[in-house]
């Protein structure tokens, strides 16, 4: 690494601890966003990669906790922690503090686009009044100044006419205007990074694309670094600089863009891949990945991603593989947790393939019961093979 | 300009509905098995000849719907009729009793909303703490305790035993201190009428307090959990902002509609909180009508209380439309 | 709500149980789970228990033992201890002025009322008359139970009725029903039910209840309307009709049984309700008539003793807050038990 | 296939045709119900109080066809109509007019006890996995509930039946007495599948059946679809917003906008070769999973207009890069596209006010066009300039830039011939051999 990046998040470990038991919702993260890049943590629902962005803004809501980890954004601890005399975890002293936090970082370092433009307006204030609330708290404007700069703001974003619609409420913007608001008020704040919560997730595709477009051009201008929270590899594709693909709580694969898409190393980021069906190319059959993901809660054995791996072998169940380089793209490394890989060494190629990995895992014993170990009274499903992309290598 | 036309809009819809209560109040005063004349005459001796007289005299022998248009002619230029009892026109009979209930209900409302809303604030945000457990409960004794028995207790307690408060009657604070015997100046009449005013308007306000804290709670607890509490969050907002602000102004908007709704109930607890303090309100116009069988009164008394609870849920409409915008502005998709 | 995985990734507590929770997620056998779970249900369940227990023994024992006195007195405390020589035949009406038991709840006494406080005999004291006051409280458990239940009853059936139609049907159907309802709405309900009992009826427990049952008839129509509609937004309801299924089997198998929860908890409370407005009904004097032990009415007499027999006024009030109590208690703990999102 | 799962293998009707035919299909909604509904208050008119209810045009005169054993993708963006067209085609909805032929006989003239038995032939599958199950019934009862609508078998039959549909949608038979809260989403559509099928239909309208899921699941469900349909010989009406879904499916593509049918092809045809402006926008805006493809993407301008009042003839024509020129002026090269970009900008008022020369320059090279569109944007670039006033009220200021749209949207935007008539043409296809239907007056 040449220079220190924008933000580190090292060993990052969320839990939730319900009735249930504890749900390792983010268990282990690591990776670092530098200056003026756009860095995509992809994953479907329930790998966790919400849970990791509101970990960093240190939002995590009671039953939730980070539990481990440090996050480091320019060069300073906003999260971190050390055993105490008493054998307890508590902050670090060199931490920031909740107070240094909130006034320091939230909004005019960090800012956050959630997914739901619907629901993330305030209902009953003017568009431009919560805006300008924002600005005046982060950039410590005056009313008027903070107003002008709204209004600017939202020309900027494209919003027609913004000096009427700046007294306007939320319920009379659309979907894409509500959106490009919530851009609005990350960008006025003028923070170093945004964490973008799949902030495309709920337009339709046209929209989408002015919305991408926008970010885009805004990017340029400002040289904003962005986390971009998605499960959509199309979006992916179009606009993060480098990719961090998450399973079940953990990254599985680390790679600049092109090469997450040309030169994939691990078995999920394949079969991701392969199952979505393309705009650009008819696709007869699909290839769909096996089952669904096992809970948070009762993650499976060794490398997590193996009751559903077309590639697992015997060694895939015992050991629990971390993320390694396994190659280099132009100076730039390429990770991935599989054992694979000659950088693990465990012995995989002597390894004997998993018995009837691709049929004997059923679809409906995964999704339904989510326990994915221990055996249950309802056995696989014999026709369970029908429902996906049949036996393949 | 949206707002006076969503007002309009509001005072028509309001139209059918009055109509609907007087047609009710008519039916039930004209169509019951007591009809009339001999709920008048109750335990009296009667010839044919003096029931003819009676109806007659009352227009009684018309045809029902004739009698209606009648009375909603009276009605619509103020007349609401002759009490047969106190032979005097029902308006009269009304004018003076309406202010004292006013006074009530609104001292009740303002009792209820002053306590309410920051007792629910602080539940909602102790939720599951001891303050929370304790104001739940006291919130639930309230809803469970009928108006007039607090009434009474508390006559009880600083009126016969501690003598502090008294018993019955209000002062009312419009009128002047000449009108009291041993009031002097303005100054000693308004501490007479809070002093007369606190009993009563505490026994009615508690149950609408306990109502509004509960609604007060859930939605705050539920506003804390909206997106927009955590957008916030996320730049940077005080807690003490959010949970004054942000939170706060859409968790009002549900108390805005309870306000409104529990009027009738309010309206109806003030008969009996002014039979326990012996207020001069209509509350016990209202009980005096019925137990002497004066429908022309009974049904001028239901008219005007429904009337007062239709122009109560209006303002609070008015209220809420002030306050939430996506009810005049129709949603744009 | 399914074990799903977005509730995990917005934070939430994912629900995972084992085989057979994830079996009883609805019907009987769930809601009873939840509501033993559940503090404020629990609490709730014990005091409506005891209340339904003493009402319906006061009915069971009203029945059998009117004519055999003995066996009415057994119930207060002083039977538990041998001191009167309970007499076993009822005077006829009106014959009332001789030696009286003193544990019958109706009739007056002839003798001197006890002074103000308990005695062993007498834990509450006794009335005006004389009566045992613990025994009327008891018996006025049966009055208020039972205006509450039956007139809760008819605001149920009849606003079910007018709701489920309103809200399946739309249109003018439903105008026309809601704009009947929200007028009847708009009079206070105790000056409706009191129009109603005495211009119709005349003052008499019978036409109370009915009064207030049909005075909350548009509660419940409301409630149940608002049920319907968002029942029927739902997309199994359409499902059910592209599958050709008949209109009133929709009705029957689908809107129905998912309008019910919401709607009993609502009755759970409603019953409070109602027996807070009979009670203020009586104590106008147009509920419950003399000698019927109903607390209500029995605080109207009391107003008039408040000054000589304070405990008068505070017991028939304190057997009418628990008994309410103990309804809104069950009711709020339903709601929860039956309400997925609420978790606490 | 001889699975026996099939009920009625013989088909009445004749096969040669289409199995579904629409004829001018339309479907309006009153906007409010309620007494007092669409009273309109102005207290600038006389009498201030007006009636006029307002209609939402969902589905405007749509006419396609469905033939036996196709694939038909509806795709359109949300609020475009596709699913009120589903709706209204299985009659869930009442057409305001139009027929619905199905299987030669038309639906909108069917009515109670007939209708519902021709349901025992369409089907429909739902988007969301949530609602479309009653959480209170059984897998089992849920399955079986449209056999029992239509008596088709006895209980055991019917038991049977529902439990070899769990099997052929790729669940376990013994699920059959589970409640639906104990499966997953993916698991819930192959429920819904399993009901849709459970009285072997003909015609299935699956109304975004996948878009709940997540990537992985979405491709199972395909695929469990793909082959269901072979098996029971279904023709679907597949709706989706998601064009890759769309292509991976359907034999034939029929765009919505606002509405109306926009394009209609083959699905290579119409991928390949889209000829109507929205279409290929819609293509250009899906982001495609390759990060080496470079297209353009957010082509489109603003927003889709209200449906309540829908703009004439073309209703893309608002937001149409390809808006045709009206005739009645004359116009030299790209001047039009110069006033087209200037005419949007202002009715957008994307920019600040700026003085006359700047507006010349920034629109028209400073070469702003001649003649009479000359003149008109003239006018209206004076109406808008600050040059004149230094301080105009913020009131004036928005009449000025309202009066410049009505000038130039009255004077250019509704001559044009896309503005006048509703524009449909036929055309000729570069694949297959099926017909190319598209909506866009480019091709008179």
């Amino acid at each position: 690494m040449s220079s220190e990046p924008l933000l580190r998040v090292e060993n990052l470990k969320t839990q939730f601890f319900t009735e249930a038991g504890t749900v390792r919702a983010v268990d282990g993260l690591s990776f670092e966003v530098r200056e003026g890049e756009i860095v995509g943590l992809v994953g479907e629902s329930g790998a966790g990669k919400s849970v990791a962005s509101m970990s960093i803004m240190g939002l995590v809501e009671a039953p939730g906790e980070i539990v481990a980890g440090e996050i480091t954004y320019k060069g300073e601890t906003i999260f971190g922690l050390e055993e105490g005399p008493d054998g307890e975890l508590r902050k670090r002293d060199d931490a920031l503090s909740d107070e240094e936090i909130r006034t320091r970082i939230r909004g005019n370092e960090i800012a956050v686009i959630f997914q739901d433009p619907m629901e993330s307006l305030n209902p009953v204030f003017t568009v431009g009044g919560q805006l300008r609330e924002f600005i005046e708290l982060n950039r410590g404007l005056g009313e008027d100044e903070a107003k002008a700069a709204a209004i600017d703001m939202l020309r900027e974003v494209g919003i027609p006419d913004p000096e009427e619609r700046y007294e306007e409420y939320p319920h009379q913007f659309s979907g894409g205007m509500r959106q490009r608001v919530l851009i609005a008020m990350a960008l006025a704040c003028e923070p170093s990074l945004i964490i973008a919560d799949e902030p495309t997730t709920a337009l339709d595709v046209t929209v989408e694309g002015q919305i991408l477009d926008l970010v885009d051009d805004l990017q340029a201008k400002y040289g904003t670094s962005f986390i971009w929270v998605t499960h959509d590899l199309g979006v992916v594709a179009e606009i993060c600089d480098r990719v961090n693909v998450m399973y079940l709580g953990e990254i599985v694969e680390q790679a600049p863009v092109d090469e997450l898409f040309y030169d994939t190393k691990h078995p999920y980021t394949n079969a991701l891949l392969d199952s979505i069906p393309r705009p650009d190319r008819t696709v007869t059959e699909l290839e769909a990945i096996e089952g669904v993901m096992p809970e948070a809660i009762t993650p499976p054995s060794g490398c997590r991603f193996h009751p559903r791996c077309p590639d697992a072998r015997e060694v895939c169940k015992r050991v629990h593989p971390e993320a390694k380089v396994v190659d280099d793209a132009g100076g730039e490394p390429h990770r991935a947790a599989c054992v694979q890989h000659d950088a693990f060494d465990v012995g995989y190629d002597e390894s004997p393939p998993l018995e009837g990995v691709a049929g004997g895992v059923s679809t409906v014993r995964d999704e339904g019961s989510g326990d994915s170990g221990a055996d249950s009274e309802l056995a696989a499903n014999p026709t369970g093979d029908d429902s996906g992309g049949g036996s393949r290598e | 300009m949206k707002l006076l036309k969503y007002t309009i809009y509001r005072l028509l819809q309001a139209i059918p509905v009055l109509i609907g209560i007087s047609v009710i109040t008519f039916l039930l005063a004209n169509l019951g098995p007591g009809d009339p004349v001999s709920l008048m005459l109750q335990g009296q001796e009667h010839s044919e000849e003096l029931v003819r007289t009676i109806e007659r005299r009352y227009g009684l022998d018309r045809p029902l719907h004739e009698r209606y248009l009648t009375y909603m002619g009276g009605l619509l230029q103020g007349d609401f009729g002759q009490s047969i009892h106190h032979q005097r026109p029902v308006a009269d009979l009304m004018i003076n009793r309406v202010g004292p209930t006013l006074l009530l209900v609104l001292s009740a409302y303002a009792f209820a909303l002053a306590t309410a809303i920051p007792l629910g604030i602080i539940a909602a945000n102790r939720r599951n703490e001891p303050t929370d457990h304790v104001s739940r409960i006291a919130a639930l004794v309230g809803v469970s305790t009928p108006s007039f028995w607090i009434g009474i207790v508390l006559i009880l307690i600083f009126a016969v035993t501690l003598g502090w408060l008294p018993s019955s009657g209000l002062i009312y604070p419009w009128r002047p201190p000449s009108a009291y015997r041993g009031i002097d100046g303005h100054l000693e009449l308004y501490y007479e009428s809070v002093r007369h005013l606190l009993l009563p308007m505490i026994a009615l306000g508690t149950l609408q307090m306990a109502t509004i804290m509960r609604v007060e709670r859930t939605q705050m607890i539920e506003s804390l959990q909206g997106e927009y509490v955590k957008l916030a969050r996320a730049y940077g907002v005080p807690e003490r902002t959010i949970l004054r602000k942000h939170a706060f102004n859409v968790a009002q908007l549900p108390i805005i509609t309870i306000v409104g709704l529990n009027l009738s109930t309010a309206i109806g607890g003030a008969v009996l909180v002014e039979t326990v303090f012996n207020i001069n309100g209509m509350g016990r116009l209202f009980v005096n009508a019925i137990s002497t069988n004066d429908y022309q009164l009974v049904m001028g008394i239901t008219m005007m209380l429904g009337f007062l609870f239709v122009i109560g849920v209006i303002i609070t409409d008015i209220s809420y439309a002030y306050v939430d915008p996506r009810v005049t502005y129709g949603e744009r998709e | 709500m399914a074990v799903s995985e977005s509730q995990l990734e917005s934070g939430r507590e994912p629900a995972t149980e084992d085989e057979e929770e994830v079996e009883a997620r609805v019907g009987w056998r769930y809601t009873v789970a939840r509501i033993k779970r559940d503090t404020t249900a629990r609490w709730g369940l014990y005091v409506v228990t005891i209340v339904l227990f003493v009402a319906i023994y006061a009915v069971v024992d009203s029945n059998l033992s009117l004519l055999t006195f003995g066996l009415l007195s057994d119930f207060t405390f002083a039977r538990l201890l041998p001191i009167f020589d309970h007499p076993t035949h009822i005077p006829p009406p009106g014959e009332g002025t001789q030696h009286m038991p003193p544990y019958f709840p109706l009739a007056e006494q002839a003798w001197n009322p006890l002074p103000a406080g308990g005695t062993l005999e007498h834990p509450l004291g006794t009335d005006h008359t004389g009566r045992d006051y613990f025994t009327r409280i008891v018996y006025g458990t049966q009055v208020s139970v039972f205006v509450g239940l039956v007139s809760t009853f008819i605001g149920l059936a009849g606003g079910t009725v007018i709701g489920a139609v309103a809200g399946y049907y739309g249109g003018r159907a439903d105008d026309i029903l809601m704009r009947a309802v929200e007028t009847v709405y708009s009079i206070p309900p105790l000056i409706l039910i009191i129009v109603f009992t005495v211009f119709v009826g005349g003052a008499n427990i019978w036409y109370a209840v009915l009064g207030v049952g049909i005075t909350f008839i548009p509660v419940f129509a409301r409630i149940i309307r608002s049920r319907v509609l968002s029942i029927r937004e739902m997309d199994y309801i359409e499902a059910a009709r592209a599958a050709g299924v008949k209109d009133r089997h929709i009705i029957m198998r689908h809107v129905v049984p998912n309008s019910f929860a919401p709607v009993l908890v609502y009755a759970t409370l409603q019953i409070g309700v109602t027996i807070l407005i009979v009670a203020g009904l009586s104590f106008l004097g147009y509920g419950a008539q003399p000698p019927t032990p109903d607390w209500g009415q029995m605080l109207n007499i009391a107003h008039g003793y408040m000054h000589s027999n304070v405990w008068l006024s505070i017991w028939p009030g304190i057997a009418i807050m628990i008994t309410i109590m103990g309804f809104n208690l069950f009711g709020d703990g339903l709601q929860d038990a039956l309400d997925p999102r609420i978790d606490d | 296939m001889s699975s026996g799962i099939r009920l009625d293998e013989e088909h009445t009707y004749d096969r040669e045709g289409p199995l579904l035919e629409l004829e001018g299909v339309t479907k309006y909604f009153s906007q409010e119900s309620g007494l007092l509904a669409g009273m309109q208050f102005d207290p600038g008119t006389f009498p201030p109080i007006s009636v006029d209810r307002e209609h939402v045009e969902a589905v405007d005169d749509v006419s396609l066809e469905v033939r036996p054993g196709e694939t038909l993708g509806l795709v359109g963006e949300s609020g475009c109509g596709k699913s009120t067209l589903g709706r209204t085609i299985l009659r869930l909805l009442e057409p305001t007019e139009g027929d619905i032929y199905f299987k030669g006989e038309n639906l909108a003239d069917l009515s109670g006890e007939e209708l519902r038995r021709t349901r025992s032939d369409m089907q429909m599958i739902f988007q969301d996995p949530q609602s479309s199950l009653d959480p209170r019934m059984k897998v089992g009862q849920i399955i079986e509930e449209p056999m029992r609508a239509h008596g088709l078998l006895d209980d055991e039959g019917r038991e049977a039946r529902a439990k070899d549909l769990l099997e052929k949608v790729g669940l376990d038979p013994r699920h059959y007495n589970r409640h639906p809260h104990a499966f997953s989403g993916g698991q819930r559509q192959r429920i819904n599948l399993a009901r849709a099928l459970s009285v072997d239909p003909d015609f299935v309208v699956c109304d975004e059946p996948v878009s709940a899921l997540d990537v992985s699941i979405q491709a199972q469900v395909l695929n469990t679809m793909d082959e269901l349909q072979d098996e029971f010989g279904l023709t679907y009406l597949f709706i989706a917003h998601d064009l890759s879904v769309i292509r991976h499916i359907s034999d034939r593509v029929a765009v919505m906008y606002l509405g109306h049918i926009v394009e209609l092809a083959e699905k290579e045809e119409l991928f390949e070769n889209p000829q109507h402006p929205y279409t290929r926008a819609l293509l250009e805006s899906i982001p495609v999973p390759d990060p080496r493809e470079d297209g353009a993407r957010g082509v489109l301008e603003g927003e889709v207009p209200s449906p309540v009042d829908p703009p004439s003839g073309c209703r893309f024509r608002t937001r149409c890069p390809r808006l045709i020129a009206p005739d009645a002026y004359d116009w030299a090269d790209g001047e039009w596209a110069q006033t087209r970009a200037f005419m949007r900008a202002i009715k957008r008022r994307s920019f600040e006010s700026m003085s006359a020369a700047e507006m010349r320059r920034e629109f028209f090279d400073g070469r702003p066009p001649g003649g009479e569109a000359g003149s008109v944007v003239e006018e209206a670039i004076d109406l808008v300039a600050n040059d004149g006033e230094t301080d105009r009220e913020a009131d004036d200021e928005a009449d000025c830039w309202e009066a410049a749209t009505d000038l130039l949207l009255d004077s250019f935007a509704e001559q044009s011939v896309c503005a006048r008539e509703r524009p449909a043409y036929e055309l000729e296809p570069e694949r297959g051999d099926g017909t190319h239907f598209s909506a866009c007056h480019l091709h008179r």
